[in-house]
């Protein structure tokens, strides 16, 4: 039988090695521990990791489980980390604040507000996986819907969608 | 010049409004189409960046904004009711608004992005830990999809049996003079097509006879409506066909 | 002054974000903190990590730090590393099957045959190393030929592309 602090060691290194999100019932197969058991555990970590001595963090979002660096390190870490990728063009940036902020939204309903031609950007924006399409609006023409992909958070640094800094309406 | 704008700064005519109003620069009621225009066009001739993208996003905002001040031109049209069309300021202000909050928004994923807001840093996973795929297929169900192909294509394996040098089109001409080479120099277009199966050398010889009847060596004469049609020969055959 | 705990968060956070060994020359510059002060929290830091509730550990080499999953978890973690399944399309099965009792074959040709756009499928494809460019088609537009490629054999279980299965109708 595994041990209440071996499972919490053993989910760290899942966390860690896997570097990418883990659901619940992954965890559940992998450790081969009872969901019930396992997600108090996940919770009692999860304040553990709150002490000043921890970098990382453990986030939840919609059932699935990731490690990542703490908030109070990133201007740290924004220093240390090379910019490797290429930089978005501010007409990509508002395009994926439109879809990030209003979505689904159709690629018409984004150039309307722009006032201006998107395909190539929203294109440019599907391949780094910034965006996806998310579905078809029920509507004349069946325009494509789309919303944030998996790689948005990951590329701004957000735990979840809710922490997107709020839009004060005028 | 009145206002020096960095047209290439700029995404858009909303953007670019937001700006010279924001700088104070301009009214709604008067914007410089003119001038804009003006320094684009200066623009170009210095730069030479003659990219036909950029020029086409030009004329959109241009064409926008002159659509806006013929708008502003004209005595509003009375509705039914009595009351007045709404005026396009108002419209366009609204439209500012709502685009400027996602400016703004945009500006947030920026300083996200470099870290100047709190952000938090996931790990690259490493590669030595790549999910490994496992396809729920097999050879035989590949198998069935290519037949599927086959089936939905009948034309589709002697397309690609026969080289494209295969059938000239100078070549089904000179068949064509030739078969017009008997006493009556006729012949029932039909006939021409007798013994042909494959569609390209149907192709072919028709494009052989459209060409033959441009070059008004031969005439094609329909009867009637329901008669066949009749190729006649017109000129006399010059040895490159005897 | 940062604090002691502060910066073994702040040291955790960047092990963890770099995801490659950083030197202690490093770890000095970014936190603007004296070796001689960083070199015993370091050493205290690979201590802590010993617990057992801790699923990773840094490991000092050649006097350069790495955050790496602790030994002890290898084989949960290699269960970890099971098979995703995963369905081919309808769209990239049959444009499978057509490189595969085609090949070489261009895109164009798949496309004329298929009788529909193909970029996405075949990038798909060729992402998953199931198809690879093989070479360039001497004709107009030089377009490239496409066959399969090293994960085909292995993804369908065959020993060679001869023992794909015959073409004749039973």
């Amino acid at each position: 039988m595994i041990m209440r602090e071996e499972i919490k060691g053993a989910v760290e290194a899942i966390l860690f090695a896997r570097a990418e999100r883990v659901s619940a019932d992954e965890l559940v197969e992998i450790l081969d521990v009872p969901l019930l058991e396992l997600k108090p555990i996940l919770r009692e970590m999860m304040v553990e990791y709150r002490e000043a001595n921890r970098g990382i963090q453990i986030i939840l979002e919609d059932g699935y489980y990731t490690l990542c660096s703490k908030p109070d390190y990133s201007d740290i870490l924004s220093r240390m980390i090379r910019p490797v990728k290429r930089r978005l063009s501010s007409a990509a940036l508002e395009t994926l604040a439109l879809i990030a902020y209003r979505q689904p939204i159709t690629r018409a309903e984004i150039e309307s507000i722009r006032g201006v031609k998107g395909d190539k950007t929203i294109s440019g924006l599907l391949e780094r996986g910034l965006i996806e399409e998310v579905g078809i609006k029920p509507v004349v023409g069946k325009p494509i819907l789309y919303g944030t992909g998996e790689e948005f958070l990951r590329a701004f640094g957000l735990a979840s969608l809710q922490e997107l800094p709020g839009l004060e309406e005028e | 010049m009145a206002y020096l704008v960095d047209l290439e700064a700029f995404h858009g005519p909303l953007d670019l409004l937001l700006y010279l109003i924001e700088k104070n620069e301009v009214e709604l009621d008067d914007i410089p189409v003119a001038v804009i225009t003006e320094q684009y066009m200066h623009y170009l001739s210095v730069t030479g960046d003659y990219d036909l993208e950029r020029m086409g996003d030009f004329l959109l905002m241009a064409s926008y904004l002159l659509n806006l001040k013929s708008k502003l031109l004209l005595p509003r049209a009375i509705m039914s009711e009595g009351e007045e069309e709404e005026d396009p300021r108002i419209d366009l202000m609204q439209k500012l608004i709502e685009y400027k909050k996602y400016k703004t928004a945009a500006q947030w994923l920026l300083e996200l992005e470099n870290g100047l807001l709190p952000r938090v840093f996931f790990r690259q996973a490493s590669e030595d830990l790549v999910i490994e795929e496992q396809l729920l297929t097999n050879s035989v169900s590949l198998l069935r999809a290519y037949r599927a192909i086959l089936r939905r294509m009948p034309e589709a394996d002697e397309l690609y049996q026969i080289p494209d040098e295969d059938i000239s089109i100078q070549e089904k001409m000179q068949q064509i003079m030739l078969a017009l080479n008997n006493p009556a120099r006729e012949i029932w277009m039909q006939q021409l097509f007798e013994g042909i199966s494959r569609r390209r050398e149907a192709l072919a010889l028709f494009l052989a006879l459209l060409e033959l009847i441009r070059l008004q060596k031969v005439t094609a004469i329909q009867e009637d409506n329901n008669e066949d049609i009749k190729i006649y020969l017109r000129v006399e055959l010059s040895h490159d066909y005897a």
